[in-house]
């Protein structure tokens, strides 16, 4: 019982990670960035050949993570930003394009069949007691993820750039005549929002050791699902979301004969949720004032 | 490479014989259908080097059907009707290549599938009803799950199984399927069956249980991605137990995702070894690491076999004509290909025989040969 | 008015009779008519969503669990259960909408995004209970249903989707629906049944989603779970967008535009769905209103001129 | 006035915002065919009051009586059958739709024809819609919007859409019109005629009118009653002559010099 | 301190200002009237660099900004107090306040700024917690004014700051304006309420349809017989 709360702790917690960049996004310029998903594997992929070539995990995160920034950056400039004054359903449409566009570039220059991830963490295995174990991987993205969540928190809540970025996400004319440089700060947004993606795709493909152009699809709809169940745009949220649903998913596995029913279970737990709580666990019912 | 378009000939009358290629090379099994495909090229280029057949060329169209069932039987009309092919090669897996079936009835035209396993895609047992012009060059599902019942009950003397299936794939439920009922009468017990998702990566959740079940043999037919994990994984937690597989497993990167010593222990069933010294086998796989640069998977020896399957049938009917070449295909008798002597029996599917090999230090070692 | 809708109707008649002709005369070959079957499905897909989406504003992208209701319903009807065609596509309408029935209560609470996952997991959950069924092939879906959906059928159906949800938009109730849309607060206020009006919409438009699943299951010769996952509900919705949110003949256009580029680029495997992701988001950029999206093509054929639309700020 | 039927009645009616009590044990009373004036400074509740009569809100506390019936958690459009219309602050047009349908929605609830027979295109439906569409033009010509009725509504001035809001509510018929500061952002003049509109609605439909506003030139002129709110309660209530000159007004709301 | 010549601006296909010329002088009040539409709110969205002219030039403190971003606009001392309030709603009073001194790094003069606007407006400083999307019209209208003079601006833009405010606060807020002007800053306003705005402006342009067409001192306007017709409800 207690190993499948670490096994549903350590999977949450990859869901964790990739959730606070989507939340970060979206907390900013409300959408939903479908290619935050693409751009993961995009990290994973550059920590493959970073990894190939020999360069140790710390090196490998730091280039991954500024590999994918800026990738961020290049499809805000050139997909979202000429769209900054489009409905939203269509800059939504724009971001499943670039997923498409990224997911088959990828096939197309690296071809469609799952590659193995070199070994670049020596992994540890502690015994806590009796059988339960835990690995030093999964120690590590728990506390990763744990820390960039408060400096996010931090940042956005307390520093001048935060405050920037969420007078941005609610009106940027707005936001314009305060002096605020509107598109710097969404530029920010993206690029610590994909970087975050990045970091989370190594750590992925080190805990799974393989990568495919389409890696990225499931996991990001793990994390977006975990993202809204802690309330979207919400940086805790994303935390709390993603390591209930890891928790969910773990605990329908374990009872013997439901292995099939996990993410149904789990999407079912998520309507309800939100059909008592409509805006996720941790979102702000705020109504619209009339 | 880029996809072998048709080269202007509109009709089966020139001195081309054209080969319709209907496979997976976008959407969720691309993975599949473009490994197939470089197969599929490899032989036909070297079938054309060799003079062709008949004095004609073999000339290969492929279409893309996304991987979705209804793309399938729009790609397949297509090949026949606008591209005009001869013969239809493909699916790679079992749904789309159900969904192209009819397709080749309806229109009479011979198809031969490198890879799809179910049961019925030759035969109907529903409707007990073969279908005519479909044929296979892979083992049907349920034979393999019965040679590694047998291997797991015989030669290892397991008295208990857990079975771990892909349940988002048609071919790991039906070697499940054909496994339980084997190894159960045999007298051995499956203790829990278990599923996961093509696509999962995390697996501890349900390989803890199966840890505390202590079986002797775990069984895994699914594809080699994720069962790279589920051995790593298993290992990892100190599943010591033996686990098993069939040939979806059947791809150098398992290796690199498993881990070289994580795969001790580990049993396959497949068509062939690519350590074997049969110089029919080093020749294909030589040449397919100079093409390709890389060692090939099951799906891709398939389509090479297939192909060359094609080719001996065309080569015996004497001409294009559609019927002949039905004939040709069902009269399929010990065709040598890479994966063995293959004979296709009444229902269309190749008799042959299976190989069961053992991983050991990342190389698959041979074990013991099966006939059917 | 009147007149206008009869006259439509009759255009389309004569459609139907060339094409019917063309057929018969086997001058249009089978892969012509597989195409026209697949434009066929997926314009009653797009255009139903676009009730639910473009008109209503209800941000579903759980379509393809509808669709998929109507699929396996029809087809364990006919197949497994031995009755006729016509029945087993009434029963899988009318199951969908059910199940639209059922969606659309959690929509009285979500709003946008928390409507779009809840709809998506609904979405996903009708897939999971497919694959885990083995009565219905699990996996492996049901295989070898008979073709019976051909040019007649499909021309109907369309016609029948697209007049029914023209003349739920074009009255009073459609005019309450796209209030809803514009403006929630606003239109509860003046008398509109919101929730009504919202299940409404679900209902009408899972009702079609399943009859076009019914349509294909039963051209195709087989239905599996995977093709009704989520990247169905988006591709239906990408439909929608390009061709114009809330613009019924956007709508077909782009889901023609759109099926016959994925069809055409068949022939470059490795570059179709480069090319295809290229091609929307520029169209997006280009013309973010979709295709149609801001002219009103009755406006254009009465007055010969597309109306003005607001524009946004001076460009420099 | 004791003759006069009574039309709506809110007792010791309060609404809670978090801790906030922003309208608290208001009563309020009006009858048939008064122009009544609820006036009170910024963030005293008037608006709150407004939704809390229209359903958009619960009341935490308290009875709200229309036409008799008690309508306390009722929904919005159930009140707005009952018979009561507003327009709101922020302007809440449907923007994308035209003048004319944004009239025509407003018939909705009056409608002849039902779902189906629109579908099936029944003699119904077009009768139905030809009456909505004729009733329509008529509201619009009263509020000279006519000749825009095919114009976006967000592509008003602002002015033309505050008229148009006022119009909208009107289409619904109510024997009761809620208007939430109408002549904002108008410039003088514009208020005169807004003004003289006001009164003219009320006699020529008959209606009862409450509105809201902060330009006392438009509420002491029109208004025959008048209700403050500060801070959530009513503090005052009677004639503009006798508003005008209470104490508790002048030092809440009005300043001195009035 | 502010020249505008002949600008052209178009939303679409719509000419919204046809020509337009006007200038502020340093420490002046000046207040543009004109009835609802009349392109107003565009001169001023113009001037911040929300809008680009298509043609013309407007030069700020002898310097062309025309075609500037802009928080450009911003860094050189302008600061604009938008229609329709645009306060941030999802964050607090305090927020919002600080976001106007955004571009400012004192961080002891911003402490003086902000105590002087809660001395101004009481009822601000009461919610200072408050999420600002929840304050009723009038507390909004009262936010969007201080916030603008948190970033201690030498231009002042103002557009219609008295709209649905209270009688008592209509007079506190011209009152304010006036000493703002008094303290050195100088004030653009536009206003619906034209008795008040030209009861304590020095100058005012009339504009109808995009177009300027009257000018001149606020007190002469303000008694001529066509203005008090068109727009002073006289
Ligand atoms: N949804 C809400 N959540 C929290 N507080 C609210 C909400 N709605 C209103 N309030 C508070 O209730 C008080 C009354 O607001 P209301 O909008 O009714 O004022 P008002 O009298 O209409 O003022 P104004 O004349 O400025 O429009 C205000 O202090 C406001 O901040
Ligand atoms: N975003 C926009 N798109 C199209 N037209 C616009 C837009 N904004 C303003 N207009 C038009 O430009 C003209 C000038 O508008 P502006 O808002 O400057 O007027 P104003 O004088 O400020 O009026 P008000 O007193 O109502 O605020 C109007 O005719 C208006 O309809
Ligand atoms: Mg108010
Ligand atoms: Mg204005």
């Amino acid at each position: 019982m207690v190993q499948q709360l670490i096994n549903g702790i350590s999977i949450g917690s990859i869901y964790a990670l990739i959730a606070l960049g989507y939340t970060m996004v979206y907390g900013i310029i409300k959408l939903i960035n479908f290619a935050h998903g693409d751009v993961f594997f995009v990290g994973a992929y550059t920590g493959y050949f970073t990894a190939k070539a020999g360069l140790g995990l710390i090196l490998s995160l730091i280039i991954a993570m500024a590999v994918c920034a800026l990738l961020g950056v290049i499809i805000e400039r050139l997909a979202y930003r000429p769209l900054r004054n489009a409905a939203r359903i269509v800059i939504l449409i724009t971001a499943i394009g670039v997923s498409f566009l990224l997911e088959n570039l990828g096939i197309v220059t690296l071809g469609a069949q799952a590659q193995g991830f070199p070994d670049i963490v020596n992994k540890s295995t502690y015994t806590l007691w009796g059988d339960v174990t835990i690995d030093s991987i999964q120690l590590i993205v728990l506390v990763v993820t744990v820390v960039l969540m408060a400096v996010l928190q931090y940042v956005v809540h307390r520093t001048k750039i935060g405050k920037a970025m969420r007078a941005v996400s609610f009106d940027m004319e707005a936001a314009r005549l305060m002096g605020i440089n509107v598109d710097t700060t969404i530029s920010a947004t993206f690029a610590i929002g994909s970087a975050l993606a990045g970091a989370a795709g190594v750590v992925f493909a080190i805990m799974y050791p393989s990568v495919d152009p389409l890696m990225g699809v499931i996991p990001g709809l793990k994390a977006f699902v975990a993202a809204v169940l802690g309330g979207i745009g919400i940086i805790p949220g994303a935390l709390v979301g993603g390591l209930l649903l890891g928790v969910v998913e773990t605990g329908v596995q374990s009872i013997p004969g439901m292995s099939l029913w996990r993410d149904g279970v789990a999407f079912a737990i998520l309507i309800l949720i939100l059909i008592f709580k409509p805006t996720g666990l941790f979102g702000k019912n705020v109504r619209e004032k009339v | 490479g880029c996809g072998s378009k048709s080269t202007g000939s509109s009709s089966s009358n020139g001195d081309t014989i054209k080969i319709g290629a209907n496979l997976e090379l976008t959407g969720a099994v691309a993975a599949f259908g473009t490994s197939q495909l470089n197969g599929i090229k490899l032989a036909m280029e070297e079938i054309n080097s060799a003079g062709g057949v008949n004095g004609k060329k073999l000339e290969v169209v492929s279409a893309d059907n996304a991987s979705k069932k209804d793309e399938s039987t729009r790609t397949a009309t297509k090949l026949i009707t606008e591209d005009k092919v001869d013969v239809l090669m493909g699916a790679a897996i079992s749904g789309d290549t159900f969904a192209a079936v009819e397709v080749a009835n309806n229109k009479k035209i011979p198809m031969l599938t490198p890879s799809a396993t179910n049961d019925d895609i030759t035969f109907d047992h529903k409707k007990n009803k073969l279908n005519d012009y479909v044929f296979r060059a892979c083992f049907i599902d349920s034979f393999q799950g019965k040679v590694m019942a047998d291997f797991s009950a015989d030669n290892l003397k397991a008295k208990n199984a857990v079975i771990y299936t892909d349940n988002s794939s048609d071919y790991s439920k039906g070697l499940a399927k054909s496994f339980k009922s084997e190894f159960e009468s045999k007298g051995g017990k499956i203790v829990a069956e278990e599923s996961y998702q093509t696509k999962d990566t995390d697996f501890k959740a349900v390989l803890t249980r199966i840890k505390t079940l202590n079986p002797e043999v775990i069984w895994v037919p699914g594809y080699y991605e994720e069962v790279g994990k589920i051995v790593k994984q298993a290992r990892e937690m100190g599943i010591t137990a033996a686990i098993e597989g069939g040939d979806g497993w059947d791809a150098p990167q398992l290796v690199d995702i498993a881990g070289k010593e994580n795969l001790n222990n580990t049993f396959i069933s497949n068509h062939y070894t690519s350590e074997d010294p049969d110089p029919k086998v080093r020749k294909f796989i030589d040449a397919f690491k100079a093409k390709y640069n890389t060692v090939p998977d099951a799906m891709a020896v398939l389509g090479y076999d297939a192909t060359y399957m094609v080719a001996d049938a065309v080569k015996r009917a004497g001409s294009t004509d559609k019927e002949k070449i039905k004939e040709a295909l069902a009269n399929t008798k010990n065709f040598e290909g890479v994966t063995g002597k293959i004979s296709l029996d009444k229902n269309h599917d190749p008799v042959k025989a299976a190989v069961v090999l053992e991983y050991k230090d990342g190389k698959q070692t041979f074990n013991t040969k099966v006939q059917p | 008015m009147n007149k206008r809708f009869f006259i439509g109707i009759a255009i389309s008649l004569v459609f139907y009779g060339v094409v019917q002709a063309l057929i018969s005369g086997e001058i249009l070959n089978d892969f012509y008519i597989d195409t026209l079957v697949m434009l066929g499905v997926n314009i009653i897909l797009a255009v139903s969503l676009n009730l639910i989406n473009g008109f209503t504003g209800q941000f579903s992208i759980g379509h393809a669990g509808f669709m998929s209701i109507g699929a396996y319903v029809s087809a364990i009807m006919t197949t497994n259960l031995g009755y006729s065609f016509p029945l087993g596509l009434l029963c899988g309408c009318l199951a969908a909408a059910v199940a639209g029935l059922i969606i659309g209560f959690p929509t009285l609470r979500l709003k946008g995004d928390y409507l779009a996952i809840a709809t998506l997991g609904f979405g996903e959950i009708i897939r999971i209970v497919w694959l885990n069924n083995d009565y219905v092939g699990g996996a492996a879906g049901l295989n070898g249903i008979e073709r019976v959906t051909n040019w007649s059928w499909i021309f109907f159906g369309v016609l029948v989707a697209v007049v029914v949800i023209q003349n739920i938009v074009k009255s009073t109730h459609g005019r309450a629906m796209i209030s809803v849309r514009e403006n929630e607060i606003a239109a509860e206020a003046m008398g509109i049944n919101v929730t009504k009006y919202k299940v409404i919409a679900f209902v009408v438009g899972a009702f079609f989603a399943g009859m076009a699943g019914a349509f294909s299951a039963h051209y195709f010769y087989g239905i599996a779970p995977t093709s009704y996952n989520f990247m169905k509900s988006f591709e239906i919705l990408v439909f929608v967008v390009l061709g114009g949110l809330g613009s019924t003949a956007g709508t077909i256009i782009g889901t023609i535009l759109l099926t016959l580029l994925f069809t055409y680029l068949q022939d470059i495997p490795e570059w179709r769905m480069v090319i295809y992701s290229m091609i929307l988001i520029l169209t997006m950029i280009f013309r973010p209103k979709g295709l149609l999206g801001n002219v009103d093509v009755t406006k254009f054929f009465k007055k010969g001129g597309a109306s003005k639309n607001g524009g946004t700020t001076t460009t420099p | 006035m004791a003759a006069q039927q009574q039309l709506l009645k809110a007792e010791k009616v309060s609404r809670v915002f978090g801790g906030l009590k922003a309208v608290s044990d208001v009563n309020l009373e009006i009858n048939d065919g008064e122009l009544v004036g609820l006036i009170g400074p910024n963030g005293a509740g008037k608006t709150t009051l407004f939704n809390l009569l229209t359903g958009v809100y619960e009341p935490s506390d308290g009875d709200i009586t229309f036409s008799g019936t008690r309508v306390n958690g009722l929904k919005p459009y159930q009140i707005t059958k009952r018979g009561a219309a507003r327009t709101f602050q922020n302007i809440r047009l449907f923007g994308e739709m035209t003048v004319l349908e944004n009239v025509m929605v407003a018939y909705n609830m009056h409608a002849q024809h039902n779902l189906f027979s629109s579908i099936l295109r029944l003699p119904t439906h077009f009768k139905g819609e030809a009456d909505m569409r004729e009733k329509a033009i008529e509201f619009l010509k009263i509020f000279n919007l006519e000749s825009k009725k095919d114009e976006i509504a967000k592509n008003l001035p602002y002015g033309e859409q505050r008229r148009l809001e006022i119009a909208r509510a009107l289409a619904a018929k109510p024997k009761l019109l809620l208007l939430d500061e109408p002549a904002a952002g108008m410039n003088p003049q514009e208020t005169t005629d807004l003004m003289n509109l006001i009164r003219w609605i009320r006699d020529e439909f008959k209606i009862t009118i409450l509105l809201i506003e902060h330009d006392m030139g438009l509420v002491m002129g029109v208004c025959e009653r008048i209700y403050v709110l500060d801070r959530g309660q009513m503090i005052a209530s009677g004639t503009p002559e006798q508003i005008r000159t209470n104490p508790k007004v002048i030092e809440a709301y009005l300043g001195q010099e009035v | 301190m502010l020249s505008v010549k002949d600008i052209n601006v178009y939303y679409g296909a719509i000419h919204a200002l046809k020509g337009v010329s006007f200038e502020i002088k340093g420490g002046e009040i000046v207040t543009l009237i004109g009835a609802n539409g009349a392109g107003k709110s565009t001169i001023l969205k113009t001037i911040s660099g929300l809008l680009k002219p298509k043609s013309g030039t407007i030069e700020f403190a002898g310097q062309p900004i025309h075609g500037k971003v802009a928080q450009e606009i911003v860094k050189r001392g302008m600061s604009h107090c938008p229609e329709g309030r645009r306060v941030f709603a999802n964050m607090s009073v305090e927020e919002n306040l600080e976001l106007g001194a955004f571009l400012r790094n004192d961080k002891k003069g911003i402490a003086e700024d902000l105590e002087s606007v809660y001395v101004r407006f009481p009822r601000l400083r009461e919610r200072s917690k408050q999420m600002a999307g929840t304050l009723s019209g009038g507390e909004q209208q009262m936010l969007a004014m201080g916030r603008a003079l948190m970033a201690r601006p030498k231009l002042l833009l103002l557009d219609e700051p008295s709209m649905g405010l209270a009688p008592l606060l209509v007079r506190e807020i011209f009152n304010i304006v006036q000493e703002i002007n008094k303290s050195g800053t100088t004030v653009l306003l536009v206003e619906q309420n034209a008795n008040m705005a030209l009861s304590i402006a020095h100058r005012a342009y009339v504009i109808e349809t995009g177009k300027i067409v009257l000018a001149g001192a606020a007190q002469e306007l303000a008694s001529s017989d066509e203005i008090k017709k068109a727009y002073l409800g006289g």
